[in-house]
C-alpha cells in the first residue's frame, strides 16, 4: 500500500511538472486577461469572456479533442509549429500541459479579475501622482493588492491541473512517463477490476500534492498579508 | 420501461437493437451507457440496472463474484475481432515490420489493449512495436487518433474501424491470437420486460442488427487453437460488409 | 505658477464650472463642504477628464477640450495630498515615503532630503511601521512626505494638516510655506482655517457650489462685501509685514518694527529663532483687534498703532472697519454698537490695539 | 444542425436543472466554508482547506466512485438515506446534482473567501458599534460586499457543473432524461463514430448556455458596483 | 455617565496603559498625535480587548480582565464616530443614516427623528446618493448622524468636525452639545481644538504617549503647571456661564449678566435666538483677554470686569494669571513683559476686559 511502483512515481512526477508548467504558463495571461475583464469595457467584452469561460463548461474530452483538431499535425496551428519550430505537442507533457492550461485558465482569470476589481482604485491614482505609469502602477500597486486573488488563482489552476483528466487523455494520450499524469493512471487502474487500492494509493498521493501545494500558498498569502499590513487576529 | 447498463461501446447498436424490440411489442428501453468498469462499480453500488452488456467478460465475471447479476442469464451477445488501421491511402503492411507511431488502448486498463497485448506477443512482433506502441485511455482515443492522422496506425475493433469509415484497414488480427473478444449479457434484476428482451436478443433478427453492425457471432469465432497466422492476406468475414458500408 | 483654469466638469448632478487665473506662486482654497473644491484638484491632477474647457500650467496645455489635449496624471508632476491619506497598505512607512524616488529622474534636483522631511514630520519611529495601524494623525503626515518627497513641481494639499494636533501644525505649516518659499514649489492648498491658508498665500480661490465666486488677495476679497460674505464664517485675519528688531529675554517678548515706518515697533511673543534684520509676516485675527480713540496706558495690550478708518462695511451682525496703519490697511471686527460708542466713520482717527500674544507667525 | 433531436432538448434542459441546482446547492455552504476559511483561524485549518480543495484534485471520476462507495445502497450514508428517508441518489438528477456539487464546491469556496478577505474590517467594525451582531454584520455588510466573489462563485459552480463529465457518469450515470446531461450526451455521441457533428451542436448549445450565464452575472455584477457605489468609467 | 477605565493594551510596540474614572456626562479628549485616543475609543466600544484591566460603564462590567467580562461591541450601545467616515459603501446615504434604526428596540426611545438630524446636518439633498462619490466633509457628516440616529446610551467622537468648514462645525457642535445636555447622552469627544471640546464639557482628559496624564476640568488642569504644559499648543479657553437679559437691535448685541453678580453685563454679539432669562455658557480665549489697571474708556472692548489676581503660572514664553472675577476665575494669557510693566503680582487688583466679537457661544 505504501511502497510505489516505478509507474506510479513517474506518474507523480509527471503530474507534478505538468501542475507546475500549467501554473507558470497560465499566470501571465491569467494576470492580464483578469486585468482586463476586471478593468476595462470594450465592445463584445462578454463575447471574449465566454471566449475564456468556454473550456469551463465545455466537457474536457471535447476540450481536448478540439486541440487535437488544432494543434494536431494536420491542425491549423499545429501544422505551423511543426513545420517552423519543429515543435509537437499531441503526445507529449508539452501537450498536457497546455490541455490542462486551457482547461485550468478560467478559473485563474476569474480569481484575479475578481481580486483587481476588489482593488482600491483611490491607491492607484495616488500611485499615478507620483509620477507613476499606468503600467507602474499596475505592476507595483495593482498586482500587489491583487497578490491574494492571484496567487489563489495560480493555485486553483494548479490543483485543477492535478485533476485534470479528459483534455489530457485526449490531447496528449496516455503515454507512461510522458504523458501518464496522476488522474490518467489513476483511471487506468480503475479500468482493472480489483486494482481500486492502486488507485486509492495515487488518490492519496494527489491529495498530499495537494496539501502541500495548500500549504505553499498558505505560507504565501500569510506574507502577502503581513505585508499587506492585515491585521490578522482583530 | 426497464434500464439497461451498457458499454459505451455498444452504444449505437443497442438503440437499433431495442428499437426493433420496441417494434416488435416490446417495451422501451433506457440505456445508461458508460465504461463497463463504471457500469459494473454502479451496479454493484445499487443502481436501478435490469440488464448489463459489458464489453469484456472481466467485469461481469467481478459482478458475478460480488453475486450482483444474475448468473444464469449470462450470455454472450457479441463477439468482435481486432483490426489494424490506419489513415486512407496508408502503404503500411500488415506483416511485423512498423514504422510510425501505433495508438492501442492501454494494455492494462483498455479490454482492446489487453487483447492488442496478446495478438501482437502470439504474433511475435510485440518487442519490436512496443516504441511506436501510444497507449490510449480508450480504444475510440485510438481510433480518433487515427482519424486525426496523429499516428500511423491503430488497433482498434472492427466495428470501430466500420463505423468509422474512410479508414484503411490494414490488417484483422486472428481470432485465436487473444482471447475471445465477447460481449457478455445478463440480467441484473428480475423484470419481466427485461427479461423478454434478453430474449429478444438471442432471435436472428437482433443477429442480424448485430452483423451488420459489424459484430460477429460469438459461437463462431470461439475457436482459439485454430492457427492461422498468415498474413494481410486473411481479411475477416466481414471486411466485405466494411467495404460495403463505406459509401 | 502660471495658472489658467477654465473647466466644467459634471458628475451626477454636480456640475463643477470653474474659471480662474493665478499668478501667483501659492494659492488658497476655500469654500463650504461639497462645493467642488477636491473636485477642481482631481481634475488639475488629471484624475478626471473634464467635458470642457482647458488647463493650462507654466504655458503647458494639460487639458484643452477644443484641441483634444490630455496630459495623463503621471507625466503632469503634479503632487497631490489627498483629504484621506491613501498609503499603499502593501508597503512600509519607508517604502511610501520613498515612492515617488523611484520615478527615474523626478527626484534629481529635489532640494531636500529624506531625512529633512522624516524629521520635519517627526514620523523617525514610525519608518517601518506598517501602514495599516498608524493612527490617523500619522497617515496624514506620511501622506504629505510622500508627496513632498516626490518632488512635484505644483503640490496639491487637500486639508493636510486637519486632524493633527496644533503643535504639529505649528510644525508643518510653516514647513511647507518655507519650502513653498525658498524652493519656489507652487503651493495650492484647500482649508478651512484661513489661518492656515493665509501661512502660505494670501491669494485666496473662494468657491461655491461648483462655482469661482472670488479669485484676489484677501485685502481685496474683504473689501468686497460680495466676497466678503462668501468669507462670513471663516476667522478674518490680517497679514502684516515686519521686522525683527531685537529680542527681550526678560520681557519675553520679540520687538518687532514696521519695515516702512520704523518707528513704529511691535511686540509678540519672544521667538528667539529670529534673527535681527529678518524680515516675517504676522497674523493678526480681525475679531482679536480693538479700537480706541486714544493711545491707552495701565493695559496688558502692548502694540498700539494710530491709524485712521478708511472705510467700514456693515454685515449682519458686525462691522469691518478697514483702517489705514503705519503697518499697512488692517481689519477690525467689531460690533456695531461699538461702532456707535466710539463714534466711527470714515476718515475718523483711531488707535488699533492688539494683544502680542494674539499674533501668529506666519 | 440547428434541429435539435428531443434527447438533445432534454439533455439541455437537464443540463440546466443540474447546474441551477448546483448554484443553489454550493451557495450556502460556499458561503459558510468561504467565510471560515477567510475569517477563522483555527486548528487544522489547513486540513479542512485540504479536504474542500481534494475534489478540485481528484479526477472527477474518482470523485464519482468515491460517492457511489459513500451514498450508495451500501454506502455509509446512502444506505441511511434509503432506509430512513427513502431517498436514493444513484442514478438520480438529484445524483447529478450532489457530483457536480461536490467537483464545484471548491471553486465557490475559493471565490468566496478571496472576497471576504477582501472586504474591509473596519467597515464591520463599524456595523458592530451600531448595534449589529456579528451574525447580522455578516449578513448585512459582509455578505453584501463580497457579493462579486459570491456572484462569481456561484456562477464558476453553474459552469463548472455545466461542463461536469467524469463525476457525473460514474455516480450518477448516464439515463438519457434522468441524469444524461450535456456533457455526457456528448460523450455519447463521440462513441458513435460519425456522431460528431451532434456532438458539436450539443457543445454548442453549451456555450449558449455559458454565454447566457455570463450575460446574467454580468448584470447582476453590475447592479451590484452600482449598488457599492463603485464609480465604473473613473 | 460613570465610567471606570483601566486597562492596558499592547499594539505592537505601542502600549495603551489608561486609568481613569469619569462621573460627569461629558468628556474631552486631547493629546498629541498618536497617543492613542483612537485605540482607547476601540477598548471602550469593544472592537478591541484591551491585554488586562476592566472597563465599566454605568455599574455595567463590559470588561474585566480577571472574571473574563467582555461585552461585545453590538451590546454595549456605544456609540462611535470613526476618525474616518466609514459609510457603508452599498448603501445610499439614507440606508446609512438608518442603519442602527433596524436593530430591534435600539430607536425605541429616540427623543429625535431622522428628520431632524438630516435637517440639522444639512444632508437632506444628499439623502439618494451613493455614498462614494460625496465630498470629505459630506461623508463625515452622514457618519455623525448616522450614529447619532442608532441612539446609543454613550456616544465616542473621534475629531467629529474635523474637516468641515467654520459655519458648519459652529452649527453641528452646539447640536452636540444640546443632544447632549437635554437627552443627557454621555459623550466622549477627541478632538485637537480644546474650544470644540469646550462647548460640549469643560472635563478634560489629556493623554501622552498612551498613558493618561491629567483627568480633570480644565481649570484644575490650567492651575497644575505639570497639566498645563500638557496643554501647551492648545489655545487656552475660559469657560463662562451668564443668563440673557436682552437684545439690543441698533448696537446688534446681546445682554447678558452673570448671575451670581447679576450688576454686570456682558456684551457679546447678537444671537436673537435666546431668549432673555436663559443661561448660557461662553467661551473666551485666554490669549484675548486684556488686563488693565483700570476701567478704560473710549476703547472697543465692551466687556470690562473687575478683578484680582490669584495666581500667576509662567511657562516658558507667557504668563497665565488666575484671575477672580465676578464672573468667576478666568486665565489671561500675557507676555513676560506686560506682566512687569502692569506690576502684575499675587493679590494685586486688576481689570480684565474681553471684546464681545472674541466670545464663542458654547
Ligand atoms: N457622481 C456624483 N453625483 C452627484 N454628485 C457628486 C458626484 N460626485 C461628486 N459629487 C458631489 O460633488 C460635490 C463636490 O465634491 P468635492 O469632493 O469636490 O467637495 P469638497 O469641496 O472637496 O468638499 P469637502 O470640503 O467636504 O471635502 C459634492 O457635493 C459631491 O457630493
Ligand atoms: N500594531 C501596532 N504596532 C505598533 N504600533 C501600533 C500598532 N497599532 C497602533 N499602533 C500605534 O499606536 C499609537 C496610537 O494610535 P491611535 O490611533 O490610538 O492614536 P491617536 O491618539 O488616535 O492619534 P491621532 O490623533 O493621530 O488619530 C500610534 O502611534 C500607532 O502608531
Ligand atoms: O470532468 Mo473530467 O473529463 O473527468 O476532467
Ligand atoms: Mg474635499
Ligand atoms: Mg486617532
Amino acid at each position: 500500500m505504501i511502497a510505489l511502483s516505478p509507474t506510479e512515481v513517474s506518474a507523480i512526477w509527471l503530474s507534478l511538472k505538468v501542475a507546475m508548467g500549467v501554473a507558470l504558463a497560465t499566470t501571465v495571461p491569467a494576470v492580464l486577461l483578469g486585468w482586463l475583464m476586471a478593468r476595462r469595457e470594450f465592445r463584445g467584452k462578454i463575447l471574449v469572456e465566454s471566449l475564456i469561460h468556454a473550456p469551463l463548461v465545455i466537457p474536457p474530452v471535447v476540450t481536448g479533442y478540439l486541440l487535437l483538431i488544432v494543434f494536431g499535425r494536420h491542425g491549423a496551428i499545429g501544422k505551423w509549429l511543426a513545420e517552423v519550430f519543429d515543435i509537437r505537442l499531441v503526445f507529449t507533457w508539452q501537450g498536457a500541459v497546455l490541455a490542462s492550461a486551457i482547461v485550468a485558465l478560467p478559473l485563474a482569470v476569474r480569481s484575479v479579475r475578481l481580486a483587481v476589481s476588489l482593488v482600491d482604485r483611490r491607491l492607484e491614482e495616488a500611485a499615478l501622482t507620483l509620477g507613476y505609469s499606468p503600467f507602474r502602477t499596475f505592476m507595483k500597486v495593482t498586482l500587489p493588492l491583487a497578490w491574494p486573488g492571484i496567487l489563489g488563482g495560480i493555485l486553483l489552476a494548479f490543483s485543477r491541473s492535478l485533476g485534470e483528466f479528459g483534455a489530457t487523455i485526449t490531447f496528449a494520450g496516455n503515454v507512461e512517463g510522458s504523458t501518464q499524469t496522476l488522474p490518467l493512471a489513476i483511471y487506468s487502474a480503475l479500468q482493472v477490476p480489483g486494482e481500486e487500492n492502486v488507485a486509492m494509493r495515487l488518490v492519496v498521493a494527489s491529495l498530499v500534492l495537494c496539501f502541500a501545494s495548500l500549504l505553499l500558498s498558505e505560507v504565501l498569502t500569510r506574507r502577502a498579508k503581513y505585508k499587506l499590513g492585515v491585521r490578522r487576529d482583530s | 420501461d426497464f434500464t439497461v447498463f451498457a458499454a459505451a461501446s455498444t452504444t449505437d447498436v443497442l438503440k437499433e437493437l431495442a428499437a426493433s424490440h420496441k417494434e416488435q411489442g416490446g417495451e422501451p428501453v433506457r440505456f445508461n451507457f458508460a465504461s463497463s468498469g463504471a457500469l459494473a462499480r454502479q451496479i454493484d453500488a445499487g443502481a436501478p440496472a435490469d440488464l448489463f452488456v459489458s464489453a469484456n467478460a472481466k467485469w461481469m465475471d467481478w459482478l458475478e463474484t460480488q453475486s450482483a447479476c444474475r448468473k444464469e442469464t449470462r450470455f454472450d451477445l457479441a463477439a468482435n475481432s481486432l483490426v489494424m488501421v490506419a489513415p486512407p491511402g496508408s502503404s503500411l503492411a500488415f506483416d511485423g515490420t512498423i514504422s510510425g507511431r501505433v495508438a492501442v488502448g492501454d494494455f492494462k486498463s483498455v479490454p482492446a489493449g489487453m487483447y492488442a497485448k496478446e495478438a501482437l506477443e502470439h504474433l511475435g512482433w510485440l518487442e519490436t512495436w512496443r516504441p511506436n506502441l501510444v497507449p490510449t485511455s480508450s480504444v475510440r482515443t485510438a481510433l480518433l487518433y487515427v482519424q486525426r492522422g496523429e499516428v500511423a496506425a491503430g488497433i482498434v475493433y472492427a466495428t470501430d474501424a466500420q463505423a468509422a469509415g474512410h479508414l484503411e484497414v490494414v490488417g484483422t488480427f486472428p481470432a485465436e491470437a487473444h482471447s475471445p473478444i465477447v460481449y457478455p449479457v445478463a440480467a441484473i434484476s428480475g423484470n419481466k420486460a427485461a427479461l423478454q428482451f434478453l430474449d429478444f436478443l438471442k432471435t436472428a433478427k437482433a443477429k442480424a442488427i448485430l452483423k451488420k453492425h459489424g459484430f460477429a457471432d460469438p459461437e463462431k469465432t470461439n475457436h482459439k487453437d485454430s492457427k492461422s497466422t498468415k498474413k494481410s492476406g486473411t481479411k475477416p468475414s466481414c471486411t466485405s460488409c466494411l467495404s460495403g458500408e463505406r459509401k | 505658477m502660471k495658472l489658467d483654469v477654465d473647466i466644467y466638469l459634471k458628475q451626477g448632478r454636480f456640475l463643477l464650472d470653474a474659471q480662474f487665473k493665478c499668478f501667483e506662486s501659492a494659492l488658497g482654497i476655500f469654500g463650504p463642504s461639497g462645493c467642488g473644491k477636491s473636485t477642481l484638484f482631481r481634475a488639475l491632477a488629471g484624475l478626471v477628464r473634464p467635458d470642457g474647457g482647458h488647463i493650462i500650467l507654466g504655458g503647458q496645455t494639460l487639458f484643452d477640450a477644443s484641441r483634444r489635449v490630455f496630459v495623463p496624471p503621471h507625466r503632469r508632476h503634479i503632487g497631490l495630498v489627498f483629504q484621506d491619506a491613501r498609503l499603499f497598505p502593501h508597503w512600509s512607512v519607508e517604502q511610501n515615503l520613498r515612492a515617488g524616488e523611484c520615478v527615474k529622474g523626478r527626484t534629481l534636483d529635489r532640494p531636500y532630503s529624506f531625512d529633512d522631511i522624516v524629521e520635519l514630520l517627526n514620523i523617525g519611529h514610525l519608518i517601518h511601521r506598517a501602514v495599516d495601524d498608524l493612527s490617523g494623525g500619522e497617515k496624514q503626515r506620511i501622506a504629505i512626505g510622500r508627496t513632498l518627497l516626490s518632488n512635484p513641481r505644483l503640490m496639491l494639499m487637500d486639508e493636510p494638516v486637519s486632524g493633527l494636533d496644533v503643535s504639529l501644525k505649528s510644525q508643518i505649516l510653516p514647513f511647507l510655506a518655507q519650502v513653498h518659499q525658498s524652493l519656489k514649489i507652487p503651493t495650492v492648498l484647500i482649508s478651512h482655517d484661513l489661518g492656515e491658508i493665509l501661512q502660505l498665500t494670501d491669494q485666496l480661490l473662494l468657491m461655491r457650489e461648483g462655482s469661482v465666486v472670488g479669485n484676489n488677495t484677501l485685502d481685496q476679497l474683504v473689501r468686497n462685501p460680495a466676497t466678503l460674505s462668501e468669507l462670513k464664517g471663516a476667522d478674518l485675519t490680517n497679514m502684516i509685514r515686519v521686522r525683527v528688531r531685537k529680542h527681550d529675554e526678560t520681557k519675553g517678548i520679540t520687538l518687532l518694527e514696521v519695515p516702512r515706518n520704523p518707528d513704529y515697533t511691535i511686540e509678540m511673543k519672544r521667538d528667539s529663532g529670529l534673527e535681527p534684520g529678518r524680515e516675517i509676516s504676522l497674523g493678526i485675527a480681525a475679531n482679536q483687534i480693538v479700537l480706541a480713540t486714544q493711545r491707552m496706558g495701565s493695559i496688558s495690550i502692548r502694540n498700539q498703532l494710530p491709524g485712521s478708518v478708511l472705510k467700514i462695511i456693515h454685515t449682519d451682525d458686525r462691522s469691518i472697519c478697514h483702517i489705514e496703519t503705519p503697518a499697512g490697511i488692517l481689519f477690525a471686527e467689531i460690533t456695531p454698537g461699538t461702532e456707535q460708542e466710539l463714534g466711527l466713520c470714515e476718515g475718523s482717527a483711531t488707535w488699533v490695539l492688539f494683544k502680542g500674544l494674539s499674533i501668529e507667525r506666519i
